[in-house]
């Protein structure tokens, strides 16, 4: 079959630094074809060279059997090319309504219609699987949120190649599977379809080719039938990945750090209890939107919440983070572009940022200390940077995470939250940050994750609390660990009755 | 199915973004009763009326700072650009010796013109110069303040004509149904504002654009294009504001427009616009403006605070009036 | 006359306001005419919009090995030390209206009469009114304005007529138009107004004309602006009067600055030009209808 | 070509951003160069002495705008906060009665602490108020400015001890090595600014604050202390300006340090500090603040300008030298 979109021989470099070479993949029409590969293997670059945001330094790009040039995103969207960012790309002063008509407004008379909009938002929306409220102003929409709209976004007009780049990172399994419904749909209607996904199972589920990146050379492009999630794995990493999840530390104790009696965040959270161990690892899980942000937001003092805290045997009351990190706790936000990363900053800095004090020697920071520490942080967090002096911004989306990991674990804590700690990171990488978190608790800290991956809370915690709208569902113990006791829990029907409900059979 | 939102929290936000478009108009509302206690001459009508008429100028002026600043821009050179213009204006009517509508016209024209053109000359430094627009309109404001000194020769440009005059002074001076001409403008002008800011794709663009640029650039939007229309609105606001402006006094100065961009920056923020850009509330900005020109009436009307303390006061005022705003709604 | 090289500074204030205008532009065509009347005579005239850029102007005046300085000082508490270093340099020292601190600075005085000018406008005001309320719009607070306040109201002291608000309007019409349109709110019976200056109260007689108030029997202003002398030359009943306060001082001092280069004998001493009351008889001495001001 | 969200290519970006810090350097010795041809009494040692000697008030102003914009502030009332500093200061030199090392001692204590209330009183209101800088800023310009109107009566406020004055004169006129004094108390100042901002932990807080305050937050940053601190050194920086700035003229009157806001802040974006914050560029600032008083020289040394032009032809270099600092940086 003719290819819409051929990719030939294509290199990138940012100044010396090459980090696409010599790529070349074709496109046919009414394919799903996936693309893998470690964090920084160049996975967003290469598509950021086919969508037009940057152009490639060597090599060219056919269209429908044509050599083009895109200009900029802009014409290679006339071209019928587009592109889903990795990262948030919406305004966040304009509402979800305006955001996805951004451009291409409907018009009537010469004026906006908004009722337009807001219905055709509103009926996309509903077929992506959510309930978002088209005049909601985005700067207020969680990430997951924030990505369906993008999402949204590529799908309301009508395209040949559309690229996703990590699009279910920040999604439920069950907005995933509506965004899989719309890829067979536009598969069916014979749109390419690009698509990155460190989530294996899921490019075994909607890809029908696969091609694997690393360190920004092709290594391999295969037909789906016969390949499975480990091989994917191997072809990425270059070794054998069989085993993801490390064994649980024995070293959950009966030694209480942490209490938590009915704590209230309002307008998110209520009378929500808690018990942290020493040595533990305790998993959190619930849907997108339950609440979990918030609580430990709220309990780190990053927002207004009430309730009684209780840290080894005395009642706290943390102001800000500060106090938080000074009595040992802290907290690693989902959200790392936002809050958890200056991006116009170098890595130093950012690295440094949230324990300078042991950076300060006298009044002044030693710098050299700080490029050592640097040194360390590359090193004991494989974050794959070519240069030093990128900034944080410049880094790969994976590589992003582990600079933020690397960054808190600077204050060297006792008890350590980590929001979605695998997000965007590719296979390899997850494995090591599951072993350095078990590490953590063999040490005797106390770790809470607050994931959305079931699959990662069952492998890693001794213990899952699910919540559910704001509240405690119920606690899930290490014997009973399953995917149908959380979902139960998150969602107060069992997986099967759920499947039901899905699908209208209810 | 996922439940996403607490039922009662989108009703609740909803609420919410009212108070803070409403928060301006609170502030104007204890103002004003501020006012009524302090002198009983403050409610009169006429005394309202002179305040908000003398309000125009400045008013219409900040809704085009509204575009400038809701896209993330400034503009500092509008007070020398309307002493320019004002200038140019009476000069070409001066020029005319007949005092005709015609003579009339051909004048507005011309001073429509010549700060459309300024406008678009800031924009154009702004855009393609890519200089930050404070450094571009602090030289502007610098370049047209010097011209109106050199066209008047240090002096005064005063409308020779005094039928011409006469002919033009209901601009300023007269009403229709008992709204005086200015308010009239000012209004049509907030209006016509709006409906731009609020309901074209253009004004979409403005605040996409002041929200975030890499965003507005990669939908599409054509950004310098926008961004140089910002300036040229204001460039047009300054015009009108002119075409009020010189049938009061019926001249222009070296000192004519002095300090009218802090003005009608204040007024665009007391107006809930955000300086660094993203969100525009033209309404906001005209109750802004109201709010600067009524503190001084309620300074020149009370009775207990020495002339040397004015300025403390009016500062003070302005700081609690904001005040008020924040906790109204922080409050909810 | 024979060749020789003088170069005369000239320091005054930019052309913020009509009343400095006129400095401007009496500065300006004197230096030409002087330049034409004396051959090797270079005049250079700098403007600067306050006292610390006075000051800055006067060290890049010497910069350029001036002989003599003619200087029409911003601030004479500010500008004593600068213009004597500028002495210091051995240029000899002409200054304007504003006396420094230490006069042995100065080796010609050309004096305006600030307290003059606030003194005939308040006999004026005892003298024909007698009896009344008035309001009173100040300028920008500085020395010179203060001068000018404290003398009228030395003047009316004792005299019927009483101040009722003062107000800084900046010397500036837009401001004196507010400030007057406030003042007709809060006043029910003005009888007459000071505006201090021309610019303010061509501003107060809009306010009062469109207020249609017919009680206030009066506006005195000040500085001969040539449209307010020509009001009184006409018999305007709104501007019976005008205060003298001529922005030609400037061409005064220039002159004799020249003089003590070019004319044998050397020009020392004070030359006052006192406030004068334009009234309808002598209006027409007191018109330029060139001048911008 | 598209630029991506990122600014691309490592290696070009870092020469870029030396470049960037470079630029004001270049734009300063393109002005040397254009001075020096106007007129050769420029490229005196006593003149570029006097120009650099009366820059010192802006730039250490300056430097204290540079660590507030820095943050993502802004203090429009420092011109103001300078004239009531330097009142105040001489009223307590006055209110001794000798003229000895202790009264300069005093009246110097009473300045700094005077104006560091200031910023304190700026900082508080900005960060617990949560208004926007720009209108608390300038609000309390308008209380600091009447303030000292009032003080003064409207009229001047001057050191009357003339012994007291004699032995202040060599804080402004005297010189250490041939260097003149001002000029070693902005080195200083600027050498502690840099320090500060590059090499603590609270310059770190600063600019972190500034680039995005959510991640400063989640860092652990105490914010508002920073925020409040940033002010304070405004207000430092202020007072330590007024140290020098009252031995040259000796007196503050109302229209003291009038638009002296206007000259820092120009003076920060000349350097190369951005106004939404993020980027501090001590440096840069002193060569903006340098850069402005060498313009205004250069014009008072050109004498083919007409006085009513002066404005123009300042506001046109000022564009001028952006323009070239611009394509300085875009050109490699
Ligand atoms: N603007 C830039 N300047 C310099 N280097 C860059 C820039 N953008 C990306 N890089 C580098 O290019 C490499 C590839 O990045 P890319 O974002 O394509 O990785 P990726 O495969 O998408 O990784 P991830 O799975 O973590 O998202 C990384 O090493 C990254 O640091
Ligand atoms: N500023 C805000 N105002 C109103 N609603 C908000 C705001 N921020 C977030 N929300 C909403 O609150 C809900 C909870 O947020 P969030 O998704 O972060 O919860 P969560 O349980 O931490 O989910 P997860 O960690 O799985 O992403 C979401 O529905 C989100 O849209
Ligand atoms: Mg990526
Ligand atoms: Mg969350």
């Amino acid at each position: 079959m003719d290819s819409v979109l051929r990719a030939e021989n294509i290199s990138k470099s940012f100044g010396p630094i090459e980090v696409l070479s010599g790529i070349s993949l074709d496109l046919r029409p009414g394919e799903v074809h996936a693309v893998i590969g470690e964090n920084g293997a160049g996975k967003s670059t290469l598509m950021r060279i086919l969508s037009g945001h940057l152009p490639p330094t060597k090599g060219r790009l056919h269209l429908n059997g044509h050599p083009i040039t895109f200009s900029d995103p802009v014409d290679a969207e006339a071209h019928g090319i587009v592109l889903v960012h990795q990262e948030i790309l919406l305004a966040p002063d304009l509402t979800v309504a305006q955001n996805l008509f951004l451009g291409r407004e409907i018009k009537r008379f010469g004026f906006v219609d908004d009722k337009a909009m807001r219905e055709r938002a509103h009926s996309i929306l509903q077929e992506l699987g959510t309930n978002i409220d088209p005049d909601r102003e985005v700067r207020h929409l969680s990430i997951a949120d924030r990505q369906l709209v993008q999402i949204a976004r590529a799908l309301l007009v009508p395209h040949k190649v559309v690229a996703f780049d990590e699009p279910t990172a920040v999604l439920t399994p069950i907005e995933a599977e509506s965004l899989f419904e719309i890829i067979r749909k536009l598969r069916a209607q014979g749109v390419a379809v690009l698509y990155i996904s460190h989530r294996l199972n899921e490019v075994k589920a909607v890809a029908d080719r696969v091609t694997v990146l690393r360190d920004g050379r092709h290594v391999a492009t295969r037909d789906i039938e016969g390949l499975e999630p480990l091989e994917m794995a191997r072809l990425m990493v270059g070794r054998d990945m069989s085993k993801l999840y490390p064994e649980k530390p024995a070293t959950a104790s009966e030694q209480t750090v942490l209490t938590v009696r009915d704590m209230a965040v309002p307008g998110f959270v209520e009378n929500a209890s808690l018990t942290l161990h020493r040595g533990e690892i305790l998993g959190f899980g619930g849907l997108i939107g339950a609440g979990r942000t918030e609580l430990f937001e709220a309990l780190v003092g990053l927002r207004p919440g009430h309730g009684a805290i209780t840290l080894d045997g005395g009642q706290v009351h943390f102001r800000d983070a500060r106090e938080a990190m000074a009595a040992g706790i802290v907290y690693l936000s989902e959200d790392r572009k936002g809050k958890g990363l200056l991006l116009q900053q170098n890595l130093r800095i950012n690295l440094s940022l949230a324990a300078l004090d042991k950076f300060t020697r006298g009044s002044f920071i030693d710098i050299a200390a700080e490029e050592t520490a640097l040194d360390g942080a590359i090193k004991d967090f494989d974050i794959r940077t070519r240069s030093r002096d990128l900034l944080a911004g410049q880094l790969s989306g994976g590589n992003q995470q582990k600079l933020l990991l690397a960054k808190m674990m600077l204050l060297e804590p006792r008890i350590v939250i980590i929001d979605e700690p695998t997000r965007g990171v590719d296979i390899g990488t997850k494995e090591q940050i599951y072993r350095f978190i078990a590490s953590l608790a063999a040490e005797g800290k106390a770790v809470v994750v607050i994931s959305s991956e079931m699959q990662e809370l069952i492998g890693l915690c001794h213990r899952v609390v699910v919540m559910r709208n704001g509240r405690v569902a119920g606690e899930v113990a290490q014997s009973d660990l399953s995917e149908d006791a959380i979902v139960y829990l998150a969602t107060g029907v069992h997986e099967e009755r759920a499947a039901e409900i899905a699908a209208g059979h209810a | 199915m996922t439940e996403t939102v607490l039922p009662t929290r989108a009703e609740k936000r909803k609420f919410k973004m009212d108070m803070r478009a409403l928060s301006p108009f609170i502030a104007l509302i204890v103002l004003i009763i501020a006012g009524a206690l302090i002198n009983p001459d403050f409610l009169t009508a006429s005394n309202l009326l002179n305040v908000v008429t003398r309000s125009a100028f400045i008013a219409i002026i900040a809704v085009g700072a509204t575009f400038v600043i809701a896209s993330g821009g400034l503009d500092l050179s509008v007070g020398s650009m309307a002493a320019l213009t004002a200038g140019v204006m009476i000069l070409t009517l001066n020029s005319q010796g007949s005092a005709d509508m015609g003579t009339l016209a051909l004048g507005m024209l011309a001073a429509i013109a010549l700060s459309a053109a300024c406008g678009l000359a800031n924009g154009l430094i702004v855009t393609f110069g890519r200089i930050e627009p404070f450094i571009v309109t602090l030289g502007t404001m610098g370049i047209f303040r010097s011209l109106v000194i050199w066209l008047a020769a240090g002096g005064t440009i005063t409308i020779r004509n005094l039928e011409l005059r006469e002919l033009y002074r209901p601009v300023y001076f007269g009403s229709v149904f008992g709204i005086p001409v200015p308010i009239i403008a000012f209004l049509a002008v907030a209006s016509i504002g709006a409906l731009i800011l609020y309901r074209t794709s253009f004004g979409r663009h403005v605040v996409a654009l002041g929200s975030n640029e890499d965003v507005a650039r990669y939908s599409g939007v054509p950004i310098w294009r926008v961004r140089t229309l910002t300036y040229i609105i204001q460039g047009i606001c300054v015009g009108i504001a002119v075409l009020v402006y010189v049938p009061r006094l019926g001249s222009a100065t070296p000192t004519t427009g002095l300090l009218w961009e802090l003005q009608a920056i204040t007024a665009v923020v007391i107006g809930g616009t955000a300086l660094k850009g993203g969100i525009g509330r033209v309404w906001g900005t005209v109750v802004g403006a109201v709010i600067l020109e009524l503190v001084a009436n309620i300074m020149v009307l009370s009775n207990f605070v020495s002339e040397f303390l004015v300025g403390a006061v009016q500062g003070a005022i302005i700081i609690i009036a904001m005040l008020v705003q924040r906790s109204v709604h922080r409050g909810r | 006359a024979q060749q020789k090289n003088v170069t005369i500074g000239v320091s005054i204030p930019a052309a913020t306001h009509g009343w400095t205008g006129g400095a401007v532009y009496h500065a300006q065509e004197t230096a030409k005419a002087l330049e034409k009347m004396h051959p090797g005579l270079k005049v250079i005239v700098k403007t600067s919009p306050d006292g610390a850029s006075q000051a800055n102007a006067l060290d890049d005046l010497t910069a350029q090995k001036i002989d003599a300085l003619v200087v029409l000082p911003f601030n004479s508490d500010e500008l004593t030390d600068p213009v004597r270093q500028v002495k210091n340099k051995g240029v000899l020292v002409t200054v304007i209206d504003r006396g420094l601190k230490d006069p042995s600075i100065q080796d010609i005085y050309v004096a305006g009469d600030n307290p003059g000018f606030g003194r005939i406008a308040g006999k004026y005001f005892a003298d024909t009114l007698k009896q009344g309320n008035i309001v009173v719009l100040r300028g920008i607070p500085t020395v010179l304005d203060d001068e000018r306040v404290t003398n009228f109201e030395k003047a009316i002291q004792g005299s019927g007529v009483k101040i009722l608000d003062r107000q800084y309007a900046n010397w500036n019409r837009d401001d004196a138009f507010k400030v007057m349109q406030d003042f007709l709110s809060k006043h029910q019976k003005i009888d007459a107004v000071w505006a201090a200056d021309d610019d303010m109260a061509l501003g107060v007689l809009e306010a009062i004309r469109q207020a249609k108030r017919d009680d206030i029997k009066f506006v005195v202003g000040g500085a001969g602006m040539k449209e307010m002398v020509k009001r009184v030359m006409d018999g305007d009943k709104m501007i019976p009067v005008d205060v003298t306060y001529p922005p030609a001082l400037v061409a005064t001092a220039m002159h004799v600055t020249a003089a003590n280069f070019y004319s044998n004998a050397p020009m020392r001493g004070t030359f006052v030009l006192n406030a004068q009351l334009i009234t309808k008889d002598n209006a027409k001495d007191h018109y330029f209808p060139n001048s911008p001001f």
